[in-house]
């Protein structure tokens, strides 16, 4: 089970870093997908090794993909206005909330 | 399985490798590829894990409408889908000690935790034990529990997606002249 | 249950007239008047079933509560009546009900005018039910705004500079009485604000706390009263309130003063009362012979009359310090009473008259009595009882004040005072000459009209009420007599 | 009948009120409406008369209580003795005949139906002051009674005078009743109770102090001096002549004045306890006598010398009723009481009459001035027959009614040799001045043509009430002629007899004295042989003194009214400007005060507070860096502090204790932190700029 969690963790570091990193939005939402799957491999694996009885591991991760799903949607959204009105997807473009 | 056999290794080195590949490739085209990869990869994790129905619905939903949706975005939003420009910003260096230190966190965290928590009967850490046995019809038992237990959840994200896909259309229509 | 519902239902009428359109003003004023007649016969009906059923005993009556307002702070909604507070809720509906009567001439914004009134009107009446500190703390601040605004905005010529004296004057005052309510709640243990048993604790403290608080209550309700030397805001704003606000200012307002001194600073300190009496009766004895004297030099008539308020409610104070009589002190509540029937009765007929004539200044007139004689004769008897002419109310009152002050109190103060009757009389009856008697100048006042029914109706009750207890005092007597002993015996303690 | 006698006073009252509500706007209605209450009133006051002596000196008494407190009553009640009784009839009768002859007299004035009303109300007051049974509600019927007056006085508001002498008369009298109404204290606190018969009988036990009784009474007796007209509150009274005259008659005659001398009459039994207050009494009758007659030897105007006459006649009787006082304190016997009350009995009606038939000789030619007339005899045959008759009366002259009560006072002060000088001499000074009148009005020959020839009799109605009282004024007296043992006397004595021998030698000395007054009359007015004038010069000082009524009128406007309203006025721009201005002056110190607290205010506790908000703003002017707009920089900053959080936390939970050094490394981390995004902010700006160059 520790090997399914250290999947998970860097899973989740390397989708942290596309956050961090990445100047496309497109891409950040991405690595935000990635971050999704860790924390859906955790439930999943807690499910199997330590609380078999029953699914609710599987069940909360049922639940946090149809809620991915829903934000990839949005997000890809907002992402299609970001770009009529900026003429770009570049977060660098985005940073008027300062001051 | 106390031991994951070599379908695991072969299943995380695929989806930590597509994994990387989706935050650092140039072409953002190229990286929604490279996240498809790692879906798939994933889905057979949870294959691993006795998540039959959870794999499938990684594969339809996200593999075949999650990525559609991003490829489309990158069609519709930009030009340089072909072009290669430096797709990362400038703090990509912090980000990276971040990242690793972050990582490097939670591996401590889960290993010392591991050697941490101990049961006093058995002298192995608590988690190890496994209570009771999953259900051999993980579909069917799932089903069950979106009518019966999951009920209110189950109506509320469906609301919830009702509502992201009404802020979807709201979002990107065109505004009238 | 009726007494909050004397102190509510004005409330509510206010809230009525608030929302009435603001174009309609005979609505606006037929409404208030009819709120108004609410609270005036549930008073009529009060007095009535008090002197029946209750004037036998001392005790509260009608109480309502003590319920738990602010807990945590011991805050309670109480309220009661005894026979010093009945008379004062019986003042306060009549002429409230008779002031509105007078002020449906005002044509200026009318419906903030009888929405303050009765704001007014549920504040007086909160003074006298409230049994609480607190609770009669916030009565007591509650009318002090409308009255701001009523002087402020409907008064005479220099309205601004009036109604912010009368308002810092009381407001300065009411500091003190905060102070000294405030030694009282933390003096008390448990800290109580109840006026009720706060009555057995005044005594308890030591004699500097007495002292203290006894003087500064006294402060406060010396100006409402207002005691000389506390007194100039009085002729200001008489002067320049509207006709109506005159009258509840020297029916109700004053008396509150006089009545919050006997519900409170006497009884709770009677051994600083003591202590303190004589000059409490030489402050009295000044205010008699002042206010006299001033009134004598007045050129407005309206000023003669408040500065006459001043003389009268001096005798009040001389009553209030002849503290072991009851006759003095049963004197003073038959002054209180018939002073707010009497001068609301001139305030009343000075503004009949001004509302004609345009000016107040004595000199301006003479010989009206044939031009105007109902009028006159109305004045003539009003301006008689307030010189203490027998078969009036102030005749009894005076009377009575002056044999139990002359008993308690030094005989040589109280013969001065006596003089005061004397120039009563000369100052009203010069008023009455200059006025009324003498030439009469058909040029100027060939157009003058008498007295109209409205009017008549305004003060018909005050002077039926004038004469009755001036004839048969009696059931005024007993309404109080077992409250006063009571009273008396607490500030013999 | 006596059981009713409340009815008596209410009676006039009841006509007050019908006519001031109802009657007023007809005007024969209202007069015949009070004549008729008055005249039952009159009916029914000889009936309880007629019982009270047929009781024998058995009193009467009812009352309610009108004031019920502890240790305090006041009642209001009905007391019926002999001098109840008398007096009322008096009033009865005086007001009756006023109110008929009242008809013709005031027959075309506007407010005709209001003066019989006002008539009414004044009977009612006076009715009500005799028939009471405490001082208390004496005081009230005494001030009614001052009202009343004040109205009737200034009837005729119009004139100036008028309204001047109403308010005097008003203002003056209640000067005495402050003194009354001290008085009624001392009675009220020593003895408990106003109650006449109680008052009286706790002064005559002997439980209150001399000097308490001598107090009250003296008190008491301010109020007569007022009422009264007595010196020194004496100056109301000739002035209230302005008055229509029958209403001077009915109060200045008969009546309101009588009431200060019923007062001592009555309140006699606190007197005869204290002998200092009777001398102080009787010194104060004898002085107002004297001066009165002095002033009336030489006044013109008809009414005037009246109303003198009345001061100084009523002075008479005071000064009897004081010396019987101080008498019978002494234990002499005196006959001082029955003098007094019995000259009151006949004075009013010879004074009703002489002021009645003033008025008609006014009505006839419209003139106050005695020197303006002359000679009218001839044409007003009754009223100058009925005039006389009140004259001799008056005058002392054997047997009018007159005669015999004033020879008793000369008989009460014969053992005072002071005041049996005093009495000869007002009596000589009386019979003199009266007569002056009687042939400057009548006899001779008309000094104003014009005036003589408009002259005519009056109507009947006012000369027939004339004719009733010149018949009282003859045979009133022969109730108490020194014969009968049974007299006026036992009135006031109740039914003890008394016999007041009858002294022939003071009859003698007395008829000399009134015959020698109008012998001189006779000559100097009617035969002329001596010169009035010349002796007005040879006299100039005195002349003028009397003439100007001793200056008292100055004295007073100089040393009391004037100082009084100097007073006032200083007191009023005492008030404006001393303590108005203090409370002023009060509210500008606060203003200034104020004014440096908005100084203090705007420099120091707002520059307190614009500091922090300066440094705050430095401080936020670095920290603002911190906010670079982009989302991935606040991601990376949450990131990083998880990290640096489990960091802090492992090691803390590693080594415990020392948990401040973390803490400040964290702290210090984060502010690194921060600089490094300090640091990072400047590159993409360069960064953007470089790429838009490209």
């Amino acid at each position: 089970m520790l090997f399914y969690l250290s999947l998970a963790a860097v899973l989740f570091a390397v989708g942290l870093f596309g956050v961090l990193t990445r100047r496309n939005t497109i891409g950040i939402l991405m690595s935000l997908e990635l971050m999704f799957n860790a924390a859906n491999i955790n439930f999943v694996a807690f499910n199997k090794y330590v609380w078999a009885d029953g699914l609710i591991g599987q069940m909360f991760a049922v639940f946090i993909v149809v809620v991915a799903a829903a934000e990839a949607v949005v997000g890809l959204a907002i992402v299609l206005l970001l770009y009529r009105n900026w003429q770009g997807i570049d977060t660098d473009h985005v940073s008027v909330m300062k001051w | 399985m106390a031991e994951p056999g070599i379908v695991f290794w072969i299943l995380a080195v695929v989806t930590v490798a597509s994994a990387v590949m989706v935050v650092t490739l140039k072409n953002i085209f190229h990286c929604a590829l490279a996240l498809i990869l790692c879906l798939f990869s994933v889905a057979g994790i949870y294959i691993l894990l006795n998540a039959e129905f959870l794999a499938a619905a990684q594969v339809l939903i996200y593999v075949g409408a999650v990525a559609i949706l991003m490829i489309f975005a990158i069609m519709l939003t930009s030009n340089l889908a072909s072009k290669a420009i430096r797709q990362s910003n400038e703090q990509v260096m912090v980000g990276t000690v971040v990242s690793v230190l972050f990582c490097g966190g939670m591996l401590a965290l889960i290993y010392l935790t591991d050697k941490a928590i101990v049961s006093e009967e058995t002298g192995v850490a608590f988690w190890r034990q496994v209570r009771g046995t999953l259900p051999a019809d993980n579909v069917a038992s799932l089903g069950g529990y979106l009518m019966t237990k999951f009920m209110l959840p189950f109506e509320v994200v469906s609301v919830l997606l009702l509502a992201a896909m009404i802020g979807a259309i709201v979002l990107a229509r065109k505004e009238k002249a | 249950m009726i007494l909050s519902s004397l102190v509510f239902v004005p409330l509510l009428g206010m809230i009525i007239v608030m929302c009435l359109p603001k174009d309609k003003f005979n609505a606006i004023r037929w409404t208030s008047l009819l709120v108004s007649l609410i609270p005036m016969f549930a008073s009529f009906w009060l007095t009535w079933d008090y002197f029946f059923n209750y004037s036998g005993s001392a005790a509260f009556a009608y109480v309502v509560g003590p319920y738990n307002w602010i807990p945590s702070l011991n805050i309670q909604y109480y309220m009661g009546v005894d026979g010093i507070s009945i008379p004062m809720l019986f003042l306060t509906g009549l002429l409230s009900t008779l002031s509105l009567l007078a002020s449906f001439g005002i044509n200026n914004r009318v419906k903030e005018y009888f929405a303050f009134f009765l704001l007014l009107e549920a504040g007086m009446m909160g003074v006298f039910v409230a049994l609480d500190f607190f609770l009669f703390y916030v009565f007591w601040e509650v009318m002090l705004v409308p009255m701001y605004f009523l002087i402020g905005v409907w008064g005479g010529p220099r309205k601004e500079y009036a109604a912010i004296k009368f308002f810092l004057y009381t407001l300065f005052g009411s500091i003190f009485m905060l102070v000294a309510i405030l030694i009282m709640y933390f003096t008390s243990e448990p800290h109580s604000l109840n006026m009720v048993t706060l009555l057995d604790h005044g005594p308890m403290m030591s004699h500097t706390l007495q002292m203290v608080c006894f003087i500064f209550f006294f402060i406060a309700f010396a100006i409402k009263v207002p005691v000389w030397p506390f007194h100039t805001w009085l002729p200001d704003a008489h002067v320049e309130a509207p006709t109506a606000v005159s009258v509840i200012l020297a029916g109700v307002l004053l008396k509150m003063g006089t009545y919050a001194m006997l519900r409170i600073n006497w009884p709770m300190f009677p051994q600083a009362l003591r202590e303190l009496s004589f000059w409490i009766a030489v402050l009295g004895v000044i205010a008699i012979i002042y206010g006299a004297l001033v009134s004598m030099a007045q050129k407005d008539l309206k000023k003669l009359v408040a500065y006459s308020s001043v003389s009268h409610m001096g005798y009040c104070m001389m009553a209030l310090a002849a503290v072991s009589s009851v006759s003095a002190i049963a004197g003073c509540m038959f002054q209180m009473v018939s002073h707010g029937l009497i001068t609301g009765a001139l305030f009343v007929l000075v503004g009949v008259l001004y509302d004609r004539a345009h000016t107040r200044e004595i000199a301006a007139f003479g010989g009206l009595g044939a031009k105007v004689p109902v009028y006159t004769g109305i004045m003539v008897l009003f301006s008689m009882a307030a010189l203490g002419l027998p078969g009036m109310s102030g005749f009894v009152s005076e009377f009575m004040i002056f044999v139990g002050a002359f008993g308690a109190l030094n005989k040589v103060l109280v013969g001065i005072s006596v003089l005061g009757v004397v120039l009563g009389a000369t100052y009203m009856l010069r008023m009455v000459q200059n006025v009324f008697l003498g030439e009469f100048n058909m040029a100027r006042w060939g157009g003058l009209t008498d007295i109209n029914l409205r009017e008549i109706i305004s003060v018909a009750p005050l002077a039926v009420l004038t004469v009755v207890i001036g004839v048969y005092p009696k059931p005024l007597t007993q309404l109080m007599t077992a409250t006063l002993e009571h009273l008396v015996s607490l500030m013999a303690r | 009948m006596t059981e009713f006698s409340f009815l008596i006073p209410l009676l006039p009252l009841f006509s007050f009120v019908m006519i001031i509500f109802f009657l007023r706007w007809k005007e024969m209605l209202s007069a015949v409406f009070s004549i008729v209450m008055i005249l039952a009133a009159w009916v029914m006051s000889i009936i309880v008369l007629i019982e009270t002596i047929a009781r024998h000196g058995d009193n009467y008494e009812a009352f309610y209580k009108f004031v019920d407190l502890p240790n305090f009553v006041l009642e209001i009640g009905v007391l019926i003795d002999p001098l109840t009784a008398i007096m009322l009839v008096v009033v009865t009768t005086v007001g009756a005949c006023v109110e008929i002859y009242s008809v013709g007299y005031m027959h075309n004035d506007p407010r005709f139906s209001r003066f019989f009303a006002y008539l009414s109300l004044f009977l009612f007051s006076m009715l009500g002051l005799v028939v009471a049974n405490n001082f208390f509600m004496i005081f009230i019927f005494w001030e009614l009674v001052g009202l009343t007056s004040y109205l009737l006085i200034g009837f005729w508001f119009e004139k100036k005078s008028a309204a001047d002498a109403c308010k005097k008369a008003f203002i003056t009298t209640r000067m005495g009743d402050l003194g009354f109404l001290v008085g009624l204290f001392i009675i009220g606190i020593y003895f408990g109770t106003f109650n006449y018969l109680r008052v009286f009988d706790i002064a005559g036990s002997g439980m209150i102090p001399a000097g308490i009784l001598t107090a009250a009474a003296i008190f008491v007796f301010c109020g007569a001096v007022g009422k009264s007209a007595q010196w020194p509150l004496h100056v109301w009274l000739p002035d209230a002549m302005e008055g229509p005259t029958p209403v001077s008659a009915l109060i200045h005659a008969a009546t309101m004045v009588a009431a200060g001398v019923y007062l001592v009459a009555r309140s006699m039994p606190l007197f005869v306890t204290s002998g200092d207050a009777s001398m102080v009494v009787a010194i104060i009758g004898l002085i107002t006598s004297f001066i009165a007659a002095s002033i009336g030897l030489v006044q013109n105007d008809i009414k005037r010398v009246l109303a003198y006459s009345t001061v100084s006649q009523l002075g008479y009787m005071i000064m009897a009723l004081g010396l019987y006082g101080y008498d019978h304190f002494h234990g002499q016997h005196s006959p001082g009481f029955y003098a007094g009350t019995f000259h009151l009995y006949t004075h009013a009606f010879f004074k009703g009459l002489l002021f009645l038939g003033a008025g008609s000789v006014i009505h006839a030619v419209h003139t106050n001035d005695i020197q303006e007339m002359g000679g009218l005899g001839r044409k007003m045959k009754k009223t100058a027959l009925t005039f006389m008759i009140a004259s001799l009366s008056i005058a002392g002259i054997f047997p009018l009614s007159g005669f015999w009560s004033k020879d008793e006072i000369v008989a009460a002060a014969s053992h005072h040799p002071v005041f049996f000088i005093g009495t000869l001499t007002i009596a000589f000074m009386t019979a003199f001045y009266m007569w002056r009148l009687c042939f400057l009005t009548f006899f001779g020959e008309p000094r104003d043509q014009h005036r003589y020839d408009h002259a005519h009799e009056s109507p009947n109605n006012m000369t027939y009430p004339l004719i009733f009282l010149a018949v009282l004024s003859v045979c009133a007296g022969w109730v108490g002629v020194p014969y009968l043992s049974h007299g006026f006397a036992s009135f006031v004595f109740h039914d003890e007899a008394y016999h007041p021998h009858p002294n022939y030698l003071l009859w003698a000395v007395s008829t000399i004295v009134g015959g020698g007054g109008i012998i001189l009359a006779y000559l100097m007015y009617y035969k002329k042989s001596i010169s009035a004038d010349a002796m007005a010069n040879r006299f100039k000082r005195i002349y003028k003194l009397l003439y100007n009524k001793w200056y008292f009128d100055e004295i007073y406007q100089k040393i009391l009214i004037d100082p009084v309203m100097s007073i006032a006025s200083f007191m009023w721009k005492f008030d404006a400007n001393v303590i108005d201005g203090a409370v002023n002056g009060t509210g500008w110190l606060t203003i200034k005060w104020s004014d440096i607290k908005e100084w203090f205010d705007t420099w120091i506790v707002d520059g307190a507070v614009n500091g922090t908000g300066w440094i705050v703003r430095q401080g936020a002017n670095i920290l603002r860096f911190l906010q670079t707009g982009s989302m991935q920089f606040y991601a990376l900053f949450i990131a990083a502090l998880v990290v640096l959080f489990g960091i802090y936390r492992f090691e803390t939970s590693m080594m415990e204790g020392d948990e401040p050094i973390f803490t400040i490394g964290f702290i210090i981390a984060v502010v690194l932190l921060a600089v490094a995004a300090k640091l990072l902010q400047g590159r993409p700006q360069t960064d953007r700029q470089a790429e838009s160059e490209e």
